[in-house]
């Protein structure tokens, strides 16, 4: 499997999911082109704790929101969350 | 505590009590005439549920970015907002701490109450922070919502 | 400062300067998620000219007559209204000075909110209270509006 | 003029009144049965210097806005005020 056609990414964790993968960031690797969406399967598909919340989770890209079809590149800040509930 | 932003708003997380007093104080200039504040605080039940504490986590870095981000859309909504400060606590809180404050001061009373309420209503939709409520018997995470990108 | 009303409301007029922190604390009770306060302070200038100090002047015991209908008013409207405080500065205020202070804490925000703006916007259309404004070169009798009898 | 057709009042007087007639009550004298209208009419006509605030004056009878039309008895406590400027 040639690495060119994978990203390794060190995915932030927060929230439920912090707690649920024991740890501050979840290590996937996800084909590429990669998208935000295909970031969440690739978390979900790693971490199984986390798939019941697989519907709701949020990903953010370099701490923008970023919708299902934004591209992943190699060096982005990329994080995974649950929907947020400050106030 | 917070730092000054380059537009005078006071932008913060803080794992310290949040002073309201002392941010009003820091915010009220001269020309000021009305200052909105809010706080929201730790209530003793959650649906009937009897809350002993809450711990509040931030993606901290995005978070402080969103809260410039509800201050930039507050100045942009009320030209004549005069300061404008948006607090965030985090850590561990017991009933009738202050989780949020949000102080706006204006000339005139409307805009201070509009931009403080939009600023609340802005924080709770869109800056990254999740909490855990513990009861006598359990804990659970607080159901969030997904966030409304554009301001309303 | 002021003392507690049978509804457990704080209302008052004081000669003394305001303390809104005490007052906020003093209301804020286990079941509170929410607290709005309003601040009205005197501004540095009216249209332009410099204000030196403001005298407030009442008619007493109808000002607080009037200030618990406001209070029995925001009530009425909002069942789930959990302590408000109505209190009115009296007397020379200088620039920055709080001249009226409200306070309404809810286990929500919204009523914390709307209680608030409607105890102040009341406070101006219903209780007796005059202001004379003192400038570097004169002073005016502030320009007052005719009450409002009903709520909005 | 047998006093029957007569009501005295210490009319309380507030804010710019109060600065014009130089204390805290006017006496005036009305023809029975007074209106709350009347008493503006005669503070106006026995204070000379508040007639320029005459369309603008308010009437309290025991502590409550009276509209002009509100009878007005011995005993009752009467106050007249320009409008009203708190907050």
């Amino acid at each position: 499997m040639p690495t060119v056609d994978h990203l390794s990414l060190n995915v932030l964790v927060f929230g439920q999911c912090r707690a649920l993968v024991g740890a501050d960031t979840a290590s996937v690797r996800v084909t590429v082109p990669a998208t935000a969406a295909a970031v969440v399967e690739a978390v979900c598909e790693q971490y199984p704790q986390l798939a019941p919340l697989r519907a709701s989770l949020l990903v953010a890209v370099n701490e923008e929101y970023a919708p299902n079809d934004m591209p992943i590149q190699a060096g982005d800040t990329v994080a995974v969350f649950p929907p947020i509930a400050g106030g | 505590m917070p730092d000054t932003e380059p537009s005078d708003d006071l932008i913060a997380l803080t794992q310290a009590p949040i002073d309201a007093p002392s941010i009003v104080r820091r915010l009220v200039r001269p020309p000021v005439g009305a200052v909105a504040t809010f706080e929201g605080v730790v209530r003793d039940n959650l649906r009937g549920r009897r809350t002993r504490y809450l711990d509040y986590e931030a993606y901290a870095p995005m978070a402080l970015r969103m809260l410039r981000r509800v201050a930039a859309e507050a100045r942009a909504k009320h030209p004549d907002l005069d300061r404008l400060a948006l607090i965030h606590r985090l850590g561990r809180l017991r009933v009738s701490e202050t989780s949020v404050l949000v102080v706006a001061t204006a000339p005139h009373r409307a805009t201070a109450f509009e931009a403080c309420r939009f600023g609340i209503d802005r924080i709770k939709t869109l800056v990254p922070i999740w909490k855990r409520e513990y009861f006598e018997d359990g804990d659970v995470w607080v159901e969030g919502v997904r966030p409304m990108l554009d301001p309303p």
